[in-house]
């Protein structure tokens, strides 16, 4: 029996299904991302969690208890959402306790607690002020205060991170995650930022259009997408989606790849031979840019390598890495190389592929072939 | 904008560049927004403020029946201050102003919060809430003064009805007469605030009472804890037009009580009305009219003040 | 929008009664003068005197409507309110249409094109509005006169743009706050200047200010009566000042049910205003009007 | 030309009066244009009136009476109509004590149109008949009557709420129970010893009195509708000014047979007046001025006197007039008139702006609506204030 | 003579100064960055540089004209905002024609220009839809096309991207490049992420507080910052600063790491001896994440490479890499391996730390020593 059990969920507005039947669990302390793109039902999903939302068919359980009835009061959850939703008429204080104050504990145990939570927080100072008077960060973190004051059994995270800027936003990632490891509660956790999906999830569902694309680990679901859409919407920069024709090589497959003046066959090392109705037709070739890097001299190159010469069109700097795209087969495929490699564009480049964990799709069906 | 600083240019030291000057009409559009606010500008200056000192002077004349300008120190006030109407009149503005400011502010609040739950034909109810604000204070002084009359209806109603020892006699009786001007107020004015309070509302959030709900809030408790408060914007402005319009009430004790039973329902802006413009002591008038001003100030401007003051959240 | 009572409860049901019942409650308050002016003014006089407040009309008829309109005694002149009913249109309409443009323009200024001391002046027009008109009637007149508009249709049209200025600056300029201030820069950037910039680029997003104002200052000045009764005179009264004189004026017996009908006609045209564009007033006030 | 008249003849036979001017006027060639301003006794129509005059832009005429005439007389507005006076005789046509309130500085500059006698009680000798009580003809005997029409389950007193019926009824007791000299003593000169006098306490005693024969709905009333209560035998008396005459003519009341005019009691001898009359402002047209002039004339002529006051009630300002066509209560009223005016029992109301200042009269009327809304108030304190009131300048 | 010159600009509102004098130049055909933390200026210095707001002193340049007194429509360039700023009640046709229009363009080139930047931008189809009908990447490109339909000199743009979703974000950002590179215009760009920074810019402007802190080429500011600040601001995840005692090492110095239960003496090769007056004394030890990587077998370790063994506090798998946090100098120092290699939390890694890039800040002066 897991901490959070959805089966068969169902939401419909008027006539319209929003979600399409959703199935997931998850295990006590463990952290579940959604992620989708904007609109594919993720805050309705974590609405019918909370019960802010009822179910329209389906069933939902924290821990032992079908909670489809409760009213949220009821399930033991804490949510923090996206624009953080403080009480604007109440201090940093109110607004930690005043779950608390409603669920009668005590004034000295209420105390207590936003004492505590500010200091895990680093908030102590701020208690004092209305939430106008924060940045963005701050209030950030008194929405998650207020949440982490109840101890519930069940955490919700509507897009947490969202409204904060770039730098901030890093910080609050690792944080969020230091506090989870350290509190061990079970947290759902919505974004559509894979970064975040993929550095803080321990399970990870992809949505897409009110259906769950791919439930896994982020590891399953970065190196083994279900599906094109998958594929491209984990990872970034995204992976390359070369259309590449199968040609027979040697005991197994290949794909023909044209850049520049020059034309290669890379041999279909991951797909197990699964290429083979496809021979003479065209499929998606899926590889992502850090396994397109700059020729390195020394042994390292297997069977699963390949090398090409590319002429660069692009280079886009990022400081640690350097993107450089080549046109591969009429599209423009990005690589993450070394700084110190790149060459400028209009010039060309020995690159690696490391064929390994490269992927292969039906361009019709859009589902992984390989 | 600040137009002295646009010229302060450090002028470049290899002079290769031409320095642009300001062409006339980038002045005259520099100008522009002042020029657009002159008008209003004088006319507030002239025919509001212009108009105070005017009073002002009045009211240390012994100006009778048309202006006349001579000093005469604060007579006028000593009169004023001397005489019983007007207290009675300032004591009703106390009690009148301050009921129809609560009540409406309650009435609307209640009202359009119970608007607010989804209702089946809103629009409609809602204009049957607004409607009364249509009505000019005559009208509506004509119309309660029917109804609360009396000989002619409710207590008749009630008489007809077979309860014949209801009374409802406030119109006639001296000590309650201002609350009828109340009632009829209320009636007029709490659709308007229910509609500021229900735009109010539809401003707030959806997020923060769903974030109250699972604090496990209950809805009455989400609504006096967080929703109401979060409403102050709304009652800062409620209280502003209320208050303008208690202030003002002229009309409406005009047509409803005539300031009666004898003056038992006088309210300063009568008062004003009737001393400088029947009884000719236009002097006593100004008085009256300066610390009728001077009451608004005092309530209003700190008010105001702290409340602009406050930074605004979201 | 939040529901007092939550869905699925037992307490549902029961809360929405409430919630119905109390509306409709108040609904009777707000509806009871209403009713007893038109069944009134649709009562003969003996049926007045006998029956009682709330009767419905035995034998309506419109008798009273038409008497009001077109030959009631509003002092010597035996005319009705017909006449009276147009000189208040004929001065409301321009009053309303510039206090209204004039305050969009001030509220523009006030958010768009700010300067030093420009919050002070709005302060100082807010006050302003404090101030009892009863105080402005003799030295206003004396401006008017010297202005040569005193009891002229401009006059009037003068004084109630003046005293309307001040609440249609402030409807505009909490309105225009929201707009977000990027609009502005874009189209200064894209060469436009202060009127161009007024009337291609805010103005076509005021909509719902502009009702909130004109549903304002159309009831403000359609129901004035003090500066009507001095600013006007003779047969270019506007229709409250008739009225009051029609109810004021009686030869022997006081005919209720034409006083009743005559308050209704002068007030038809707000009402009416109300009812039809009720629904973009409080979306106007949603829009922006509300905020301090 | 087109003469402006501003006036608040709106209630009752009033306006039918008004009326009769107006065509009076255009027989003679002129435009009237009607400035009507109805309500609370003139009060909105002042108000008018001065911003009128500030804004440089005054009426032709306008309807102002008593002490304020001299008023605006001294600020110069008003036109001088001695022109016209002279070649009418108004002189000779008014009685003294008349002819003084229309003048300033000795110029005439107003023009009567009317008296009217403010000592009047209006009965219904039915009511009197069934409740089996005289009519009385003192303060002494007046509780006795109203006793038994109460207890006969009618009214006694029909009374409207508004401060000036309360000065009405007021002036009528100080009257009658002071006499004539008493009150031209405390209510015209204002003399403090008389005013803070033994009489002045029985005068408020004798008002308090009045107080328990009022209907609990008085507030609120307006005159005609009191009037009305007479008319239609729900009340016995009321102290009105002969205005109330209207109301029973248009009603169809005869009287001496479905009504009865008496002085109010102990004020037979007396007679308080309150004239109406134009006056004239200053204007820049020749041919207003014309129009003045003849409005002037034609408000003098017999022709509107007669028709004008037999709508009103009143009786001609102008004496030795025809009065065949008028009713006994008229008759009586004129007879009263000139005897009083011989007697020098002829003093003017003061409830009706006729005897002092309209600032004086209103802090007077203050105490005295006061007092008879305020069932607590000793006559002793109200005495006291009515002397301080009448200091007021 | 630049394309735009700003020197010594400055700004005071109300006698509080919030750009303290600002000197930046520009060739014709650059992209300017100006990046810094949020309040620092950025906006400010950008609407100076339009027009919109005065200079209080210091003289602003567009090409050789002096522009401080100019209104904005007479400085020959365009604004995009981070709001976007689209006029609500027009269409996106009008929306980019207003400027023409009101240049006095005549219909027909103006209709022409149109259809030219609706091409470019691929918005063809959306012309004659209003701005509540678009979706945020295409209310962007919208904004873009007013900009660039009236061909001005100089570009401006505030956040353009800060309101788009991370994979939008990065797909708009090639785009731009790919624009700018293609146009040749002058682009002063205003952002508060680094990676936008540097993938972009041709020159970068590091701000904070009204002062300009470095200003160079992206590449200069990533590997060479002059302080503290711009070292911590630019980069993602930052560079770790783990504060360090000096020691003699040899016959240079070294810097003094603990981490569990080892002590490691880090030779620093990349100071040039600037470190000898800091003998015995801390310094702040700047390195990058990317520079610290697991282990690799072959002999590519050099002078500049040091390995060291340390315990695993937290791991961050963000796909392409693994970020793993170990704890040094009683800091959490972010280390960037490959996700194959990364072990887990409480288990100790090799690690290895390239040298050659280590930077030495002054901990008073937070100035750079070496
Ligand atoms: N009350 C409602 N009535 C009708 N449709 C709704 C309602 N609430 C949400 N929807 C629709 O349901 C779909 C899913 O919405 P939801 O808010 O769950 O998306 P999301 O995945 O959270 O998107 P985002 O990333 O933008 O927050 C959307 O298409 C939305 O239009
Ligand atoms: N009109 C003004 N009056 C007073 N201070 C102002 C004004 N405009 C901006 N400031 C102040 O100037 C500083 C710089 O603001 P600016 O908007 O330029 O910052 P920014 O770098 O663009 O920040 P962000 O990244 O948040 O957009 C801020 O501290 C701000 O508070
Ligand atoms: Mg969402
Ligand atoms: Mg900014």
């Amino acid at each position: 029996m897991g901490a959070l059990s959805i089966r068969d969920v169902r939401k419909s507005y008027q006539g319209t299904e929003i979600l399409k039947g959703i199935n997931l669990e998850i295990e006590k302390g463990e952290l579940l991302i959604l992620v989708g793109p904007s609109g594919c039902g993720k805050s309705t999903l974590l609405s019918m969690i909370a019960g802010l939302d009822t179910v329209t068919s389906g069933e939902i359980r924290i821990g032992d208890r079908v909670v489809n009835n409760l009213s949220p009061k009821d399930r033991d959850i804490a949510m923090v959402f996206q624009s953080y939703a403080l009480y604007p008429s109440m201090t940093v204080r109110e607004n930690i306790s005043f779950g608390l104050e409603i669920r009668k504990v005590g004034k000295a145990e209420q105390q207590k607690i936003v004492e505590r939570v500010a200091h895990t927080l680093q908030i102590g100072h701020l208690l004092d002020r209305k939430p106008s008077q924060l940045s963005g960060g701050q209030r950030q973190r008194v929405a998650m205060g207020r949440a982490i004051a109840r101890d519930p059994s069940l955490f919700l995270f509507d897009e947490p991170l969202s409204n904060l800027d770039a730098k901030l936003r890093v910080e609050m990632r690792v944080e969020i995650k230091q506090l989870h490891q350290r509190m061990g509660t079970t947290i759902v956790y919505v974004t559509h930022d894979q970064i975040e999906a993929m550095t803080l999830g321990d399970k990870i569902a992809v949505m897409k259009a009110g259906e769950v694309q791919q439930f896994g680990t982020p590891q399953q679901i970065y190196d083994n997408p279900a599906n094109l859409f998958v594929a491209g919407f984990m990872g970034s920069p995204s992976m390359n989606f070369i259309p590449a024709r199968v040609e027979a090589m040697g005991s197994g497959h290949g794909v023909r790849l044209e850049s520049g003046a020059n034309t290669y066959v890379f041999p279909a090392v991951s797909a197990n031979g699964k290429l083979k109705s496809w021979e003479g037709k065209e499929v998606v070739f899926g590889i992502r840019p850090e396994q397109i890097t700059h020729k390195v001299e020394s042994g390292l190159v297997g069977e699963h390598m390949a090398t090409a010469t590319m002429p660069i069109s692009l280079t886009e700097p990022t400081g640690p890495d350097t993107l450089v795209l080549v046109p591969v087969n009429g599209r423009e495929v990005t690589c993450r190389v070394h700084p110190a490699h790149a060459r400028a564009p209009g010039e060309n480049m020995d690159l690696m592929f490391d064929l390994s964990k490269a992927v292969y799709f039906d361009p019709a069906s859009e589902l992984r072939i390989a | 904008m600040d137009l002295t600083a646009q010229r302060v240019t450090l002028t470049g030291g290899d002079g290769a560049g031409a320095e642009a000057k300001p062409r006339l009409a980038d002045r005259i559009d520099a100008w522009l927004p002042k020029i657009v606010l002159a008008p209003t500008f004088v006319c507030a200056l002239v025919f509001i403020y212009g108009y105070i000192l005017w009073t002002a002077v009045l009211s240390v004349t012994p100006s009778r029946m048309l202006p006349k300008y001579e000093f005469a120190g604060l007579v006028q006030y000593e009169a004023l201050f001397a005489n019983e109407r007007w207290w009675l009149a300032l004591k009703n503005l106390a009690l009148f102003g301050g009921t129809f400011v609560l009540v409406c502010l309650a009435v609307g609040l209640l009202l359009a919060i119970l608007l607010d739950q989804k209702i089946r034909g809103e629009g409609f109810i809602r204009s049957i809430y607004l409607y009364p604000m249509a009505l000019s204070f005559i009208v509506t002084g004509t119309a309660w003064r029917w109804i609360l009359n009396p000989e002619l209806g409710i207590e008749r109603l009630l008489h007809d009805w077979g309860f014949e020892n209801a009374r409802f006699d406030w119109l006639i009786d001296p000590e309650m007469s201002i609350y009828t001007v109340v009632v009829a107020a209320v009636w007029q004015s709490s659709g308007f605030v229910m509609a500021l309070f229900l735009a109010g509302l539809r401003g707030i959030d959806d997020s923060i009472i769903k974030a109250a709900q699972v604090d496990g809030a209950s809805m009455p408790t989400i609504y006096r804890r967080i929703i109401i408060p979060s409403l102050r914007p709304v009652f800062f402005s409620s209280f502003m037009i209320l208050t303008h319009i208690a202030v003002k009430s002229f009309d409406l004790v005009m047509a409803l009580t005539n300031g009666g039973p004898g003056f038992a329902s006088d309210v300063p802006a009568t008062f004003m009305y009737s001393f400088a413009f029947t009884r000719n002591q236009i002097g006593l008038g100004a008085a009256s009219a300066m610390m009728m001003l001077m009451i608004v100030v005092a309530v209003i401007v700190p008010f105001m003040y702290s409340e602009l003051r406050r930074p605004r959240h979201g | 929008m939040a529901e007092l009572f939550q869905t699925r409860n037992t307490g549902h049901t029961i809360g929405r009664v409430i919630v119905y019942g109390l509306l409709v409650l108040v609904c009777f308050y707000y509806l009871m003068p209403l009713f007893v002016m038109v069944t009134t003014s649709l009562k003969s006089l003996d049926e007045i005197r006998a029956g009682n407040l709330l009767s419905l009309p035995q034998d309506p008829n419109l008798d009273a409507w038409g008497k009001a309109w077109s030959s009631a005694c509003t002092g010597v002149q035996c005319e009705g309110l017909a006449g009276f009913f147009w000189n208040s249109v004929s001065f409301v309409v321009p009053a309303v249409l510039i206090s209204t443009l004039i305050g969009a323009v001030n509220g523009y200024v006030l958010t768009m094109w700010r300067f030093r001391g420009s919050d002070l002046l709005f302060g100082l027009l807010m006050i302003g509005c404090f101030i009892p008109f009863q105080v402005v009637l003799l030295p206003m007149a004396r401006t008017l006169g010297a202005m040569g508009i005193a009891n002229s249709t401009a006059g009037l049209v003068f004084v109630h743009v003046v005293y309307g200025l001040a609440f249609t600056t402030l409807f505009f300029r909490n309105y225009y706050v929201t707009i977000p201030d990027e609009l502005v820069k874009a189209a200064k950037i894209d060469g436009a200047g202060f009127w161009l910039i007024f009337r291609r680029i805010i103005l076509p997003l005021s909509a719902p200010i502009i009702v909130v104002s004109i549903i304002w200052q159309f009831t403000q000045v359609w129901n004035d009566f003090l500066f009507g009764v001095v600013f006007s005179s003779g047969e270019r009264q506007p229709i409250t000042v008739a009225l009051n004189n029609l109810v004021n004026t009686s030869t022997g017996v006081k005919e209720y049910n034409v006083d009743m009908a005559a308050a209704i006609i002068a007030a038809l045209p707000t009402l009416f205003v109300y009812v039809v564009a009720g629904k973009y007033f409080v979306r106007g006030l949603t829009a922006g009007a509300v905020k301090g | 030309a087109e003469l402006e008249v501003l006036h608040w003849w709106t209630a009752g036979g009033e306006a039918k009066s008004a009326a009769e001017l107006k065509k009076i006027l255009e027989s003679k060639g002129h435009k009237w244009k009607d400035f009507a301003v109805a309500g609370g006794g003139g009060e909105n129509a002042m108000t008018v009136l001065k911003s009128r005059v500030v804004s440089g832009n005054p009426p032709a005429a306008a309807q102002i009476k008593g002490p304020s005439i001299g008023e605006w007389g001294a600020e110069g507005v008003l036109s001088n109509l001695d022109a016209v006076a002279k070649a009418g005789g108004w002189d000779g046509l008014l009685p003294p004590v008349v002819a003084k309130v229309m003048k300033h500085d000795g110029h005439y500059v107003a023009v009567p149109v009317n008296v009217h006698r403010v000592n009047w009680m209006w009965v219904n000798p039915e009511v009197f008949k069934k409740a089996g009580a005289e009519i009385p003809k003192t303060w002494d005997e007046f509780p006795v009557a109203a006793e038994k029409i109460q207890k006969a389950g009618f009214v006694p007193v029909a009374h409207g709420g508004q401060p000036w019926q309360d000065f009405t009824v007021f002036e009528s007791i100080a009257l009658g129970v002071g006499g004539t000299d008493f009150y031209r003593k405390a209510l015209v000169e204002l003399d403090q010893a008389t005013l803070k006098g033994p009489a002045m306490e029985k005068v408020f005693t004798t008002f308090a009195s009045v107080r328990k024969y009022v209907d609990k709905d008085s507030s609120n009333r307006v005159w005609n509708q009191a009037t009305g209560m007479i008319i239609n035998g729900k009340a016995a008396m009321q102290f009105m000014g002969d205005w109330a005459k209207g109301e029973f003519s248009s009603a169809g009341k005869v009287p001496g047979k479905d009504y009865v005019c008496v002085a109010a009691p102990g004020s037979a001898e007396a007679f308080t007046f309150n004239i109406d009359s134009l006056v004239m402002f200053e204007q820049s047209s020749g041919d207003v001025r014309k129009g003045q002039q003849d409005l002037a004339n034609a408000v003098m002529s017999p022709a509107f006197q007669e028709v004008f006051n037999l709508n009103k009630g009143s009786i001609p300002a102008r004496m030795n007039m025809n009065l065949d066509k008028f009713d006994d209560c008229a008759k009586l009223s004129a007879r009263d008139f000139e005897a009083a005016s011989k007697r020098g029992t002829l003093v003017p109301s003061i409830a009706h702006q006729m005897a002092v200042s309209a600032a004086t009269a209103g802090a007077m009327q203050d105490v005295v609506t006061q007092f008879f809304n305020s069932p607590s108030m000793k006559p002793k304190d109200a005495v006291e204030k009515l002397a301080r009131a009448a200091l007021t300048k």
